[in-house]
């Protein structure tokens, strides 16, 4: 960029106050009002702070197991206890450090990346924050409770099944995932908006940080795979509870369901862990050489054919289970070609290198990086041995597996979070962390997890199986045993010395004044707590590098929006595309209110877990509250004219339609629910191929033809009346009690609509309980009466803001998200409709 | 300054550039599902299992040559931005050619091993 | 000079705060010096008196869940009820053929006549109170409180006691046992046959009846080291009743092992065709083989004449008995002893139809040694 | 590179350790597992060369020569280095691969059954073993295979409770027991032996001590072995006989030739000639014997049989010598 250019965006000097302003309007609420913090990283670090934590919890698990098979015939610790042990540490290690710490970056650096003031809906993701460090600390203590779960992390039905886990302990396993769930989604919904739409001006798709592609394919992952695991949960806490069969044989259910659902989801969750951490390494490699990636678009390639095929290979962990040999080649094929995209990576990482015109420095980054890519290739060579259909059946379920998903997560997922961790320390902490100590830590960890890990593909060669809590001396397998615990206590040295540093070196302030690495993109800008000071214009890759000056002129507001002037918190947001700026969001402060609905949630799920219902109801009512609560003053409406942004711009402060972030949330959380849905599809057809014969003696009991007929009709009406609700607003200043009108009726159609479709079998003499079939039916109502309730909630908030006076034909975004979620309800009920009454009726003859 | 836009062509964009993925997804799982019903119900028989897998394949080269074809003649990511129509095409023809690396791979499994049985 | 009396937060929370420290203080205070007056003999205030009647009430209705009760009118259930009411609660609340005994009269609340009180109370309500006593009130809890069933034949017994006549109610307690008046020279000599908490006749089979009601055990013909081991199992609240622990407490250690020879020398005496409902033929199989599937030991194993003399016989049993021990098995409870805990085991997950058959089953069989 | 030359040292010296393991899966003793050896061996090989050209590429790209590095970073690297070689690695491989997974079972000639079937269930936490007579009859063991080498074995497996599988590394890889369904696994052993199995899926409590074992047997001592089994046990009425059957055991465990004949727990007919006690975890013999009856919760946590410590001692004395005599 010239340094014409640069005037035309922001002049110079800037006002006086302008700083002060931004400096008060940003400050992280001090004292106990600190929850309330909304800062992307604020709650960032919170958040990374509670992964590490429970990364160091499970370590501790690990231990203790380690000790436990340290020598043949131990008794350290005993069976039941180890049991919960190795549930845990799996659990806790996946859902409570893996994909929350991702998160965490994305949440912590996204923002920075993109020169943005927060993220799109700062106060959600500070919710799913919360939700996760209550729900999460509960669900770890009930190890100390004898409490915890024992059906291991993937928790195999029938064996999770109340006839074999009578207790509470598997569903406390429910109630952790229940949380990640949440908190995922919440995280998917926030990244895709922010990648998409709050780039700074000029960073089309082309130049976006590789971070940034890493956390959209994650997000975008996330609202595939996340919703068969909540689906696969729902139906294991439904069958624990209510005895429908989803997974008892005998009853047509088939225990092969719950794992279809949950490797669907639980292969796409290594690479979902993956990805970012890749995405790290792209981002401290070039820093490194001081030269740009070589392959960028190849990454991008990569990550998005990582993405998709992640999604083929989830039957390579149901190799065992004696499903045709031609459906295991299938998945061993996807297996193959997943391969290809993690050697695109690695060799563009080599190329990188190579193409670097200075010393490669050791530094603790670099070491981490070098550590991960030695690592990481090993986990993946062995990789593609277990994705061989014969050996995988020697190796499955044995210290071989042991080693290599260890090779491949902490690999592929621990050593780049320490990369970046030491990276980016700069720019979240007043001084940087010890170059020593970092060297210690990363040495101990480094030669400690070859001592552990290695040895183990040779015990799981040699028999051991996994999850075995003794094994007998003559087995032989003691003294490679012994090797893997010295080299676990040598990881455990490691994270000690880690933490020393971070006790000894790490505060937490506003850093970002320098830029050691020479690092070429936008988060080494000059930060305090309102991000940068103005938005650069962005026209490369790595314009740190591109324009020595960049910060200076950032910090000094030369570029876009280097004020307040709506008077609140505020970020600018562009065109998915190519980044032009389109309008200027209003954004949410602190508050109790997202704090509180986070709280109530995580209670409501925990009453309802040691099954006290009625707190769990009133919990779950004041966690709706909180919300209501929390939204109610977001909509602020267009109450500030068009804003000059700098660069002759001139931005509205409001818009709706297609071109709203809220709008863009919705349609994610829509494709969240359609996945749902289809896992439902998934669901329902899969147990009719295993058992027809339930779906034979079910046909008596469908209802008549005319009654779906009625529903649907009931449904279409519903859709028009929100349509009509939302034409009948009037102009600002009146209120349309037609419109509010039509919403009633919208909400009190679809509800009947769905009531019949209920009635229509209960009235049959249809139960859940007896059947497979009868318990599809009833879930596939389930699903859809699930979105009826927010819809119904939505709807009285919509005539409340009516009646206030805040819902008008401009001021419209409550009413359009409520009427998007309607208009998919109403298509989710009619594909029910049409499975449930058509689907029996069409194979009914072919029987 | 370009007035704000509807996703529309983002939306048409994206799908574009991930056909070859999308292509690949729709193989695997059409081969996947197919040989699940010859398996598990007699709703398709046995002996047209790899008539359906030879024209399904066919087909899903065939669409990914015509795609290739289109971006590869035409400059279908129109753009005044050369730098993004260039990325487009670049990330889409290569994400293509991996799918059509992964669909022969589920071929080749669909042609070498017999359709059922565990072949244990 | 002005008071500023803006009330803030932080001023009604502290407050609040020293208002609850003085309460906290004061009651301490009453506590330590004794002043309050705890002598049974003052009786309660009126207010206090309300004021406890209120929450005991209320209490009771919050606390007692709905309960799905069994058919209360069944005459066994009500004979049983009575055999214990006469022993066990007339002591206290007087019964139709006794007055409360001044003993008991002196207590603080005093015991109400059950006569009048249990039409305030629901079903459920009474089961509560029988079950878990009540605070304050010197009404102790069931000695075994997972015997829900033994509950029921007590309110069962308390519905029907209002219309009940003084002879009536002496003829259902006494049940197998006599009811002669006692003379004066049987009274002052110490020999007479009142009816004692320990007389096993009230409910169990004597030479010349079978017992009382379906829901009591045939005690005749058992092996003499299973009914000491059971009688000594009750005195040590190993085995679960409400009925037979005290009972079991009462009797002698010196002549539990006569009682014991008694009942398994009393020769069996035929019984009545047998009531059940489910069907003997699958019981059959069940008994014989057991049910691998769902873990169900075969019951002949153990309970023929040729298995280990302290394990119970149960050809010809009642069927009511049976079903009542199996389903209490099924409930699960904390087993106190090794034989009750490897019952638990190997009845395995016997369905409720099951328990029905496999009960058919034995008892339609004779005792061993009955006559035909 | 010493350290590779150690690392392959010590991998040498695994392996010959492994060729004698009793679990091992680099030991090789059936077609299957022949078969998987080999491509283990290509498998592992192959790895080790790869991660060696790898490695040495970074290392030349971090520290290399200018002319060597000026060539690995050219983006042609990454596309050949990324997708050529990958591809046609990966496919040779995988065509390798499905060679292998089409070569089993056992060659289909002839009838479609293997003239032996042997159905092995599931069950916390132990196995139950019928050999599938011609004849329609059928011969229970438990937590023990005997197959007849270089004839074909059909094992069904099945399921009494949770998810179990079965796993034999010396003949085949595993392959799960499912509630539901009926797997099949053929085994083919070559030479005689004995080896061990175990449980390799997660069953819950026990699922450590949930072994068994395989012995391959000459046809001739097998068909010899198996008569035997298939006679009833001559006990004699002995006072072990009676202790055992009134103290209930009959309740669970069947005897065959005596009143015993529960079906819960194992066939107990010929429980003497069996290698082991609570599926691979104690030594039969009398002192295993006495040990489990007294204390087999300690032994084996969470196992299902209850507790019989309450007998007396000489009534657990009578017992054991009774069962040590089932041979």
């Amino acid at each position: 960029m010239t340094d014409k250019d640069r005037q035309t965006i922001s002049p110079v000097p800037r006002p006086a106050g302008e700083e002060e302003d931004l400096l008060r309007i940003w400050a992280t609420p001090k004292g106990w009002r600190l929850p309330t913090a909304v800062n992307n990283t604020v709650i960032g670090l919170l958040y990374l702070g509670a992964a590490f934590l429970f990364f160091v919890l499970a370590g501790i698990l690990a231990l203790i197991m380690r000790t436990q098979l340290a020598v043949p015939g131990n008794d350290f610790v005993n069976q039941d206890l180890y049991n919960q042990l190795f549930t845990m540490h799996g659990t806790t290690m996946m859902f409570l450090f893996a994909v929350p710490a991702m998160e965490a970056l994305g949440v912590l650096l996204l923002p920075q990346m993109l020169a943005a003031r927060d993220l799109p809906f700062p106060r959600l993701s500070a919710f799913a924050v919360w939700a996760y460090i209550v729900g999460g600390s509960v669900f770890f203590l009930t190890i100390f409770f004898d409490l915890a779960p024992q059906g291991g992390w993937f928790m195999y039905p029938p064996l999770t099944l109340t006839e074999f886990q009578p207790g509470d302990n598997a569903d406390f396993w429910l109630l952790g995932i229940g949380f990640i769930e949440i908190s995922a989604i919440a995280g998917a919904i926030e990244i895709i908006v922010g990648v998409f739409r709050t780039r700074p001006p000029g960073m089309s798709l082309d130049k976006l940080p590789i971070f940034g592609w890493a956390m959209l394919i994650f997000a975008g992952m996330i609202m595939v795979a996340f919703p068969a695991v909540i689906l696969a949960t729902m139906l294991l806490e439904i069958e624990r509870a209510f005895d429908w069969p989803f997974f008892t044989a005998e009853l047509g259910g088939d225990p092969l369901l719950w794992q279809h659902l949950f490797w669907f989801f639980g292969h796409p969750e290594v690479y979902i862990i993956f990805l970012p951490a890749a995405g790290l390494v792209s981002m401290i490699v070039p820093t490194i050489a001081r030269k740009p990636l070589v392959g960028y678009n190849l990454i991008v390639v990569a990550i998005a054919a990582t993405g998709f095929f992640s999604f083929g290979l989830w039957v390579h962990h149901m190799f065992t289970t004696g499903i045709p040999a031609l459906s295991l080649a299938f998945f061993s094929a996807a297996s193959m070609a997943v391969a290809i995209p993690s050697g695109i990576q690695f060799f563009s990482w080599i190329a990188t290198f190579a193409a670097s015109n200075r010393k490669i420095q050791f530094t603790t980054p670099s070491l981490f990086v070098l550590g991960m890519l030695a690592i990481f290739l090993i986990g993946g060579l062995t990789g593609v041995m277990v994705a061989m259909v014969p050996f995988n059946w020697q190796a499955h379920d044995t210290y071989f597996i042991v080693a290599h998903m260890h090779y491949v997560l902490v690999g592929g997922m621990v050593f780049p979070l320490f990369a970046g961790f030491y990276y980016w320390v700069p720019i979240l902490a007043k001084r940087q962390l010890s170059e020593r100590l970092g060297r210690w830590a990363f040495w101990l960890m480094f030669i400690g997890f070859n001592v552990a890990f290695l040895p183990m593909h040779f015990t799981g060669l040699l028999g051991m199986p996994r999850r075995v809590w003794t094994y007998s001396e003559a087995m032989g397998w003691g003294p490679l045993n012994l090797v893997s615990t010295l080299g676990a206590f040598t990881i455990a040295a490691g994270v000690l010395v880690f933490i020393v540093d971070l006790a000894r070196n790490f505060r937490v302030g506003e850093g970002g004044k320098d830029n050691p690495f020479g690092a070429g993109t936008l988060e080494f800008l000059p930060q305090d707590v309102y991000s940068t000071r103005s938005i650069p214009h962005v026209s490369s890759r790595y314009p740190l590098w591109d324009d020595p000056d960049l910060p200076r002129a950032v910090a000094a507001g030369e570029h876009y929006l280097p004020n307040a002037p709506t008077g609140g918190r505020e970020t600018l947001i562009t065109s998915p595309i190519h980044a032009r700026p389109q309008y200027v969001i209003q954004m949410p402060g602190p508050s109790w209110s997202h704090v509180l609905a986070a709280v109530f949630t995580a209670a409501f799920f925990l009453l309802l877990t040691v099954k006290l219902v009625t707190p769990a109801l009133i919990c779950g009512a004041l966690a709706i509250l909180s919300c209501l609560v929390w939204v109610w003053g977001i909509d602020k409406g267009p109450d500030k004219g068009p804003i000059d942004i700098g660069g002759g711009l001139h931005l509205p402060v409001y818009v709706t339609g297609p071109m709203a972030h809220g709008w863009w949330a919705m349609i994610v959380l829509m494709i969240v629910a359609g996945s749902l849905f289809f896992a439902y599809l998934f669901s329902y057809l899969y147990l009719w191929t295993v058992s027809p014969d339930a779906w034979h003696a079910g046909r008596p009991y469908l209802p008549g033809a005319l009654r779906p007929f009625l529903s649907a009709l009931l449904l279409i009406s519903s859709a028009g009346m929100i349509w009509g609700a939302r034409h009948r607003l009037k102009i600002p200043g009146h209120r349309s009690l037609v419109s509010a009108g039509f919403i009633l009726l919208a909400a009190l159609f679809a509800g009947t609509g769905l009531g019949l479709e209920f009635q229509g079998h209960w009235g049959q003499g249809l139960r859940p309980q007896s059947s497979s079939y009868a318990a599809m039916v009833y879930l596939g109502i389930i699903l859809s009466a699930q979105i009826m309730l927010a819809i119904l909630i939505m709807c009285f908030y919509c005539i409340a803001r009516i009646l206030a006076g805040k819902l008008d034909r401009i001021r419209v975004a409550s009413l359009e998200n409520t009427s998007l979620l309607l208009y998919y309800l109403v298509g989710q009920a009619l594909l029910g409709l049409l499975l449930i009454h058509g689907f029996p009726r069409i194979m009914g003859p072919l029987a | 300054m370009t007035p704000p836009r509807s996703p529309v062509k983002f939306l048409l964009y994206g799908a574009l550039s991930l056909s070859g993925i999308l292509a690949w997804a729709g193989h695997f799982g059409l081969a996947y599902g197919v040989q699940h019903l010859v398996c598990q119900s007699a709703l398709i028989p046995a002996n047209l299992w790899h008539v359906i897998l030879a024209a399904a394949t066919g087909l899903f080269i065939a669409c990914i040559g015509l795609v290739f074809w289109n971006i590869r003649s035409r400059n279908v990511f129109r753009d005044p931005d050369g730098d993004v129509s260039q990325f487009y095409t670049y990330v889409t023809l290569t994400l293509l050619a991996v799918s059509l690396f992964g669909i022969l791979l589920t071929a080749i499994a669909g042609f070498m091993i017999p359709v059922c049985g565990s072949l244990r | 000079m002005s008071i500023d009396i803006t009330l803030t937060w932080r001023r009604l929370f502290g407050a609040i705060g020293v208002a609850a420290l003085l309460g906290l203080g004061v009651a301490l205070l009453v506590a330590w010096s004794g002043l309050y007056n705890v002598a049974a003999s003052r009786g309660h205030p009126a207010w206090l008196n309300w004021f406890l009647e209120l929450g005991m009430r209320n209490s009771v209705e919050a606390n007692a869940p709905r309960l799905p009760s069994p058919d209360l009118t069944e005459p066994g259930l009500i004979a049983l009820g009575a055999a214990h009411f006469q022993t066990g609660c007339a002591p206290c609340h007087g019964g139709p053929d006794q007055a409360v005994n001044p003993i008991y009269q002196g207590m603080l609340p005093e015991p109400p006549k059950l006569g009048d009180a249990v039409g305030h109370w629901s079903d459920s309500e009474l089961h509560w109170i029988i079950k878990h006593g009540l605070q304050y009130a010197g009404m102790p809890g069931w000695a075994a409180p997972h015997r829900d069933d033994e509950i029921w034949a007590l309110v069962a017994f308390l519905r029907a006691l209002p219309d009940l006549t003084e002879s009536e109610f002496r003829h259902l307690a006494a049940g197998n046992g006599s009811v002669t008046p006692v003379t004066v020279k049987q009274l002052v000599s110490g020999s007479a046959t009142s009816l004692a908490m320990t007389t096993c006749t009230k409910c169990h089979e004597t030479d010349l009846a079978p017992p009382v009601s379906d829901k009591i055990p045939r005690l005749a013909g058992q092996p003499r080291p299973f009914l000491l081991r059971a009688l000594q199992e009750y005195r040590a609240d190993a085995r679960q009743s409400g009925i037979m622990e005290p009972i079991a407490a009462e009797i002698p250690e010196a002549l539990l092992a006569d009682v014991a020879a008694y009942y398994a020398d009393l020769e069996p005496r035929p019984h009545p065709p047998p009531a059940f409902k489910g069907n003997p033929k699958r019981g059959r199989e069940i008994a014989l083989y057991g049910d691998p599937d769902n873990r169900v030991a075969a019951c002949q194993a153990c309970h023929s004449s040729a298995a280990k003399p302290d394990y119970p016989r149960l050809a010809g049993q009642s069927a009511s008995y049976m079903t009542a021990r199996l389903q209490h098995w099924k409930i699960g409870h904390e087993s106190k002893t090794p034989l009750d805990a490897l019952m638990a085991n190997a009845m395995g997950k016997l369905s409720d139809e099951q328990i029905d058959d496999v009960v058919a089953w034995y008892a339609s069989r004779p005792i061993e040694g009955e006559p035909p | 590179m010493s350290a590779g030359r150690g690392l392959a040292g010590l991998g040498m010296a695994l392996f010959l350790i492994a060729c004698q393991g009793q679990q091992s899966a680099l030991s090789g003793g059936g077609a299957e597992s022949d078969r998987t050896l080999a491509l283990t061996v290509l498998l592992g090989v192959g790895g080790a060369i790869i991660f060696l050209l790898v490695a040495g590429a970074l290392l030349v790209a971090l520290r290399g020569p200018r002319r060597w590095r000026s060539f690995l970073s050219a983006h042609t690297l990454v596309v050949h280095g990324g997708i050529t070689f990958p591809a046609v690695v990966l496919s040779l491989l995988m065509i390798y691969s499905f060679a292998v997974l089409r070569a089993g079972p056992v060659p289909e000639s002839g009838p479609d059954k293997p003239s032996h079937v042997i159905r092995v269930e599931g069950l916390q936490w132990w196995w139950r073993v019928t050999y599938l007579q011609p004849d329609g009859s059928e011969i229970e063991t438990a937590n023990e295979i005997r197959i007849p080498v270089g004839e074909p074995v059909r094992l069904e497996l099945i399921s009494a409770d949770v998810i179990h599988s079965l796993w034999i590394p010396a003949y085949a890889g595993k392959l799960d027991m499912i509630p539901g369904h009926t797997n099949t696994l053929t085994l083919l052993a070559s030479e005689p032996g004995t080896v061990r199995g175990q449980c390799a899926e997660y069953c819950g409590g026990a699922h450590a001590l949930m072994a068994l074992s395989v012995t391959a047997m000459l046809p001739p001592s097998y068909e010899r072995w198996l008569a035997g089994q298939a006679e009833p046990s001559q006990p004699g009425e002995t006072t072990g006989h009676r202790a055992f059957l009134s103290a209930g055991c009959g309740g669970c465990h069947t005897i065959r030739g005596s009143p015993a004949r529960g079906r819960v727990g194992p066939d107990l007919t010929h429980l003497a000639s069996r290698p082991s006690l609570g599926a691979g975890t104690l030594e039969n013999d009398a002192a295993g014997l006495a040990r489990w009856l007294d204390d087999h919760h300690q032994v084996k946590p969470d196992n299902l049989m209850p507790d019989y410590d309450f007998l007396t001692a000489s009534e657990q004395a009578e017992i054991v010598t009774y069962l040590s005599e089932l041979e």
